[in-house]
């Protein structure tokens, strides 16, 4: 079973958390990064995210494994974009169920921060003044 | 005696390069060396040390060698999320 | 506006979440309870929250204007079902909405923290074993 | 002299009393003195200092004085969420 998703459409996040669906659950945390207008005070018209899919998808499951290892979680998920967005568009999602809120929240959170630091994806970002560029921060 | 190896480039790497792909003919000991080749050649923006390496698909070390037929696949600094 | 509700119906999150969509958001955290089948080791059928709604209210809100002044966040929301419950079902629901996701995550878990512990809402569980009590967890 | 008041009670507390409420005239000094004579009256679960109370929807002090006219709650502990 796969636990992280790439996609190059937008997803509907109520049939992936459906899938978390489990009468054991009793705290399901989630995050999501939406598209925002600017960033580091920058006016954002759109972007565009690219993956090295092979290693992208290869190592958001590693990281998936990793959470249900790690913490006292019953599932996780998480999906990606990828493609052209526009402001407001959902660019990742993570869900997380669990028994009890501790594990759900610290997952989630684990998966989220990983999966920036980690995963084989970037962002382009086109600006309101012209001009376009990759977000390559440096650690 | 060389080892024939598919470069791919991503993001700036890609830009920089005018290419996401190519196939050359190398002797570099390891990726290291590899990449300082390209570099070089491509004037790629990234030292060495701000970027990650991968060999069909998984993660390599800057020590490994390119072997005859692989996918190597330099990585810059990841913005997802 | 009203940040904290209660409802004696089930709700619907995507409207919850719909109500904080705002192109400045980045990030997104919630946090859903939902009734699990088993609590301390008992098999429960369902559950009835009882709520002091006049107070609830007023102690909801005054959760979300904390949560508001100390965090970074741009807006939060939380829901509290109250009557019967079955398995499965969702009890609470909290949606915070900010720049990064640093605040929002933090706001989740603070607004989630703070109702469970101040909030007059109690717990009534109903066992397959035919009985039936009142949680009152001693701080 | 008396203050007339009326009291609520919930969950566990509720099911005690056998009711969800009460009117009461009471010449307690306080709110403390108050819930000792109901918590006698009506074998209440609850020590006051495993209880919060509230009069007219707002969280209040032990201290405080019941009065006339004031709807107050004894509030066990919560278990939302």
């Amino acid at each position: 079973m796969k636990r992280f998703t790439l996609s190059d459409t937008p997803f509907d996040t109520s049939a992936l958390r459906a899938d978390l669906l489990d009468d054991r659950v009793g705290g399901f945390a989630s995050f999501e990064g939406w598209v925002r207008s600017h960033n580091a005070d920058r006016a954002v018209l759109g972007l565009r995210y690219e993956a090295y899919a092979a290693l992208a998808e290869s190592e958001g499951e590693k990281i998936m494994a990793e959470a249900m290892g790690r913490f006292a979680i019953i599932d996780a998920r998480c999906i990606h974009r990828t493609g052209d967005l526009a402001i407001g568009e959902l660019a990742v999602w993570v869900g997380v169920t669990s028994a009890h809120r501790d594990a759900a929240f610290a997952a989630c959170r684990y998966i989220i921060d990983e999966v920036k630091a980690r995963v084989p994806i970037w962002k382009h970002e086109r600006y309101t003044e012209g001009d376009a560029g990759w977000l390559h921060p440096q650690p | 005696m060389g080892s024939r190896v598919t470069i791919l480039y991503f993001a700036a790497l890609r830009d920089a390069a005018g290419m996401a792909s190519e196939t050359v003919e190398t002797s570099a000991a390891n990726l290291r060396a590899l990449y300082e080749e390209v570099q070089v050649r491509h004037q790629l923006p990234f030292p060495a040390r701000q970027l990650r390496v991968a060999i069909d698909g998984d993660f390599a070390g800057w020590e490994d060698v390119p072997r005859e037929g692989a996918e190597i696949a330099f990585i810059p600094p990841v913005s997802g999320g």
